[in-house]
């Protein structure tokens, strides 16, 4: 539960580099000047040569054993530093599932996610919210028919990974399959929102897509069975993020407020703001240390790390969401402008909340798990 | 039947006959109807419905007739409010000058600022901004450098004035300045009136999160000001600004008030955004439990300013409690937005106007700019100071 | 919404008597020498010579006119004194459930209960909580079986308003009667229990007790109808005596924090204490607000307030328990100590949380009545 | 197998050989092992348990064998209590001596002192009371004002000190007292070990809300003590006080974590007196959703100290943790009891013993007794004071 010496240098030098080559302010001028790809595809060309594409890849595919306490030092800055890249849907969410299906594509382009040529996105949600077991977008005598309608990086993916059920006559999450299919392929549109992060999802639909069975990502049918344990350890890197903006809301605030001063004090010397604080700090310790034991039961070879995963984001959720209000409440007016960053923080904080889940369902589930 | 009972009568079928059905509606931003010289209205029926009020005085229902108001008594005011809310009838105008500056003129302005200006507000012919706030004071108002220098026969205003509400569309701004700098902060501070026209006036409008530039920074770079604009006399701003201060609260409650009734109802929204069980019950027991939260605090407030209400006609006024309705009210605003923005899941992630409905488009934006309602208007913070002093009766 | 000048006057007189007569050391003394009633009798006495009584009642059964929002303000006295008397179970809901039941029992021992020589207590509640839909007490051919788990002044009433299920072939609120059980009747077993308060409750066993048609208060099979109104009345009573408590505790904690010096200065100019007291009166003034609308609203007439009282109760459970939370722990170690009285306010707090029904079945009963 | 591994297969060994099944259980109040001259035992086991473990030094696993105590090696004490959590394994001794004195013993006595003191400590052979706050006092320790008289060949101390924990079973005190009252309130005070014995020493219980009288005040009215009795020095008593606190936050820590493992289990209990619908949820969903908040923040608690653990063990602690475990920890707890409260319904509003079981008993005398936590030691608000300032920086 504690950064070896390798984990801490890769944090230490990712924080520099995107220090230099990615500030907040680089999130400002892509969302002010949106790509086509939704992110910057040099910043993202050299977080690759970093090695930041394979990290939660065994060694056999190109890790380099920095595991996924590893993953969430890395994490932690692209939170801190709202860094916009295909990271989280293309590596943690998508080169996982490639590897984790073990099939033919592990050889076949899990070398090319790798080197940053491909970038996938995962399409599981339809509708509002997170429901794997509500998916009704299916595939039927080899042809995909179904709307997706919250994915991830969809502008910027060559391909996307189609949770679609196969065995018509199920429900919840058997029957299940993982399909890919190429971004070009005939019956596919894909409709980019802006995210009010400065972020992009997309809306994407599979009208009459030709699917033969090398498309398919794992074992036809129970795709679930790979899929929701790389999900539990894809919600456990997001919270990692999500407290890396905490992080950096909260020390942004402290020096705001060691900087301001009103009344003829600076304003960090009113107790009602300084005990604010310390709950804050506290919240946010107790929220790290749920998603360290996540990750780290991971690296020691947990298999089934979803009531850690279900318990990291609701505190992620709670304690980003908390910050951020605080964060805007303390900068007084300057806070809800957007001359300052912290708003940026703010809206990307509840974006976070509806990925992979939203509080509501994450509670449901720990409840679940917990048997009651 | 009483008097009271005949009037309502009176105004309910008033409006019926004269409130279109257009103007029955939830107002969206784009249809406000705001005052000012280039005054513009988004339909034929908000300029018809405006100046059926604004002809019977009801822009300002309790102000006295002499200056073109309403003439309602107190309880009347209440009446024809109730029946408004009835019919879900739209405000028929809004400004500044209605909501602050009319009220503060009413008690210290003298007669001929009275003349000159308030049946201008009724009207809705002038928009006015405020300038307080100074980008170095935020909660430290008296702390304002912004000075007006007396030059004979003129002022001469010099400084900058921050989060004046857009100021860029504002015909007159009503200003704290400072007149003499040789006492204590809150010595040597003027109330003064300035034409926006008058040269060496300018602004910037101040891009907030929620996309939107409703608030600007204004800049006075030697602005002559007749000396007749003083309000309340020389360095006796402080009693009138906290006389304004008192209204700019009543009014944050009021159109809290408005927003209340005007906004989504959640039950509803949740009800089509996440459904029902076969039992009745929503299908998210997490929010269902926060729905609960919210109603109970919002009817509350309900209930609280009614309760304010009837202290006032009976004239047992506690004084604690109107401290609390800006604190209770912009808290509980903000927890609705949120809970709002979870009901809608990923279609509240998003203001693009394409990609999702003018509804959806409409909670998402509010909840970013409503964040400036615990700031705006004398912090939380300041709240919280202000009844643990005036109402508890803590130590400074 | 706000006093007259006669239920101002009511409040005032009512105050005077119990700072003289039953100051919260009255309270010590009953607890540390329980009388057999659980009350003070001749304090009964004399609040009955005062009128409260009958308080509740129409003008026509001896009532003064003082209204509920009258009958609210002796309530908040009897929380701010921490009172123990019969009010609350034989006048509130006893007398108002003879005089709702509209029959014999209003002429014959409606006049008995203002004159404070009987005393009724309600036995509903059937084992852990408040739950009249699941009551199993049952009244088969003319014997009456079951067993009552949380009779308030059990121990000091002459008689029982025992609800009870009539028709066996009924579930939920249908089918149940009000059934009038002398104490001294055979089969009646009264345990009683001192509660945490220095109030007390019973547990009342009805083991093969006979019962003539003349014992049925109200029509049989349908008591609910009537029974519900006066219970959803005796909510707000009962949330008036909770917020008299919580505005006793707020300002003796106001005068501690005004009186008691630390680090050379008065507690109470701690910004961060400040900071909580005021948000604390908030949420009081917020709970009387609701407390009001329900108690004016049954003067106005109006029928149904059962959505008023779910809302008031739990607001006032919420209030007080925070409250007494918070004036614990703002009066230092002098606290949780039994020489000041901050103490004895808790401890009430969390029974009355139990009495006529607790937070979740409140909340849940106001969902339901919304819709949602 | 690696040394350490070996020592938990051996530890393991001898605790299942070793701890009479009976110790296995959660302990109730009444069978906690208490340290004293006149040390009882509740039952023949627990003397067994409790002579097992002292002999091993296992009463205080870290200290050094030449005091008596385990010798073990940090790594080795975590797997030790590890490996009692694993067996449910009561602890073996309850004393202020072994919690607080002892390691500022270690660090701050002189070796005559360590001879005398530590090993009884190990050996349970004195109970230890706590002298620090006084009634005037609180949360501002250094104003204290009892006083230590320098006589030439001994002190004469008088004054009082209250929340002495049960001072009137225990043998020894360790006090703070003022030696020198020229300087400032945290200069000239003394720590100081006083037998409780000595002629003028008495101790009045204090009730508490809970019923229980677990503290004292006690009155030292010209208690002679011998001037070796000081320790670390005269007039350097608020450096060993600052050391003994830590101690004090780190055991009221490992006391909640004592308690979170003995204590009631929310699911079973909760299942037992609520029950589940047909879909395996709580009947009370309102209960239900306070349940995840209380695991989840129980459960993160333990996963904070567990870090804490892993920080000290590569010697990478962030300074600002360990201060966020006592407020966290005490807060969890009371939470914790509302709940237990409210899941008893009727049976959680009487402490008679006859009127309801044994558990239910304990649950509603901790939820009154547990008010305390957030209180003694430092309030909650010092430590969130200290982590304003020391953690955040945040200026005094």
């Amino acid at each position: 539960m504690v950064l070896n010496e390798e984990q801490r240098l890769l944090q230490s030098s990712i924080r520099d580099f995107l220090n230099q080559r990615a500030p907040v302010s680089a999130l400002r001028e892509l969302r002010d000047n949106p790509t086509p790809q939704g992110f910057d595809t040099s910043l993202w060309r050299e977080l690759v040569d970093l090695g930041v594409s394979s990290i939660v890849l065994s060694e056999a595919h190109g890790g380099f054993g920095f595991g996924w306490m590893g993953l969430g030092a890395v994490m932690e800055e692209i939170g801190r530093h709202l860094a916009v890249t295909p990271i989280f849907s293309s590596v943690v969410i998508g080169a996982a599932l490639i590897e984790a299906a073990d099939d033919h594509h592990s050889t076949e382009i899990l070398p090319e996610i790798v080197a940053g040529t491909r970038t996938l996105a995962f399409a599981c949600d339809e509708g509002l919210r997170f429901n794997p077991g509500a998916t009704a977008t299916l595939l039927n005598q080899g042809v995909l028919q179904g709307e997706k309608s919250f994915v991830l990086n969809g502008s910027g993916a060559t391909d996307f990974l189609v949770l679609a059920r196969t065995a018509t006559d199920t429900k919840g999450t058997d029957g299940l399959s993982l399909i890919l299919i190429p971004r070009d392929a005939t019956g596919v549109t894909v409709d980019t929102i802006h995210s009010v992060d400065g972020h992009n999802f997309a809306r994407v639909k599979f009208d009459q897509v030709a699917v033969d069975h090398r498309q398919f990502v794992g074992a036809p049918d129970h795709a679930w069975d790979f899929v929701s344990g790389v999900l539990d350890r894809a919600t456990l890197a997001l919270a990692a993020e999500m407290l890396g903006g905490a992080r950096e809301l909260l020390e942004r605030t402290l020096a705001y407020l060691n900087d301001r001063e009103q009344f003829d004090v600076k304003i960090g010397s009113f107790q009602a703001l300084q005990h604010r604080c310390a709950q804050l700090f506290c919240q946010l310790e107790l929220a790290q240390s749920v998603v360290y034991k996540g990750l780290s039961a991971i690296d020691q070879g947990q298999q089934d790390v979803a009531k850690l995963a279900s318990h990291a984001k609701v505190l992620a959720i709670d304690c980003y969401q908390k910050m951020s209000n605080e964060a805007v409440q303390m900068h007084g007016g300057m806070g809800i402008t957007d001359e300052v960053d912290i708003g940026l923080f703010l809206k990307r904080s509840r974006v976070c909340n509806q990925i992979l889940g939203d509080s509501s369902f994450h509670r449901e589930r720990f409840a679940t798990l917990c048997g009651y | 039947m009483s008097p009271i009972d005949e009037f309502r009568q009176q105004t309910r079928a008033w409006l019926e006959e004269n409130c279109p059905a257009s103007q029955r509606r939830p107002v969206v931003k784009e249809e406000q109807i705001w005052a000012g010289r280039d005054r513009v209205f988004a339909t034929p029926d908000a300029k018809l419905w405006f100046e059926r009020m604004r002809d019977k005085g009801w822009t300002a229902p309790s102000w006295p007739t002499e200056y073109g108001g309403g003439g309602l008594s107190r309880d009347e005011e209440k009446v024809l409010e109730q029946e408004m809310a009835r019919l879900h009838c739209r405000p028929p105008l809004y400004d500044l000058g209605l909501w602050m500056l009319g009220p503060a003129l009413l008690v210290h302005g003298n007669e001929a600022q009275k003349q000159e200006h308030i049946s201008k507000i009724v009207r809705g012919d002038i928009r006015w901004a405020q300038g307080y706030s100074e980008p170095a004071a935020g909660s430290d108002l008296a702390s304002l450098k912004t000075r007006a220098e007396d030059m004979g026969d003129h002022f001469l205003v010099n400084g900058t004035k921050i989060w004046t509400t857009q100021a860029d569309k504002a015909d007159w701004i009503f200003a704290l300045v400072r007149t003499d700098a040789s006492g204590t902060k809150h010595e040597g501070i003027s109330f003064i009136l300035i034409d926006m026209r008058t040269a060496g006036v300018s602004t910037t409008p101040i891009e907030l999160i929620s996309g939107e530039s409703e608030f600007c920074q204004t800049f006075f770079d030697d602005v002559k000001v007749p000396k007749e604009n003083i309000v309340g006399g020389l360095n006796n701003g402080w009693a009138v600004a906290k006389e304004l201060l008192k209204h700019e609260r009543k009014l944050m409650a009021t159109m809290e008030s408005i927003i209340q009734r005007e906004d989504e109802s959640l039950v509803e929204l949740a009800t089509q955004y996440i459904g029902m069980d076969e039992s009745g019950k929503l299908n998210d027991s997490s929010i269902r439990s926060r729905i609960t939260d919210q109603l109970m605090t919002a009817e509350a407030l309900e209930y609280l300013n009614e309760r304010l209400f009837f202290q006032h006609r009976s004239k047992q006024v506690d004084p604690g409690l109107p401290l609390t309705v800006k604190y209770l009210g912009t808290n509980a605003m903000q927890q609705k937005d949120e809970l709002l923005l979870q009901i809608l899941g990923n279609h509240g992630l998003s203001w693009q106007e394409q990609s999702h409905t003018p509804r959806e488009h409409n909670i998402v934006q509010n909840w970013a700019y409503n964040k400036a309602h615990t700031i705006a208007g004398g912090t939380s913070e300041i709240q919280l100071n202000i009844i643990a002093k005036r109402a508890l009766g803590l130590p400074a």
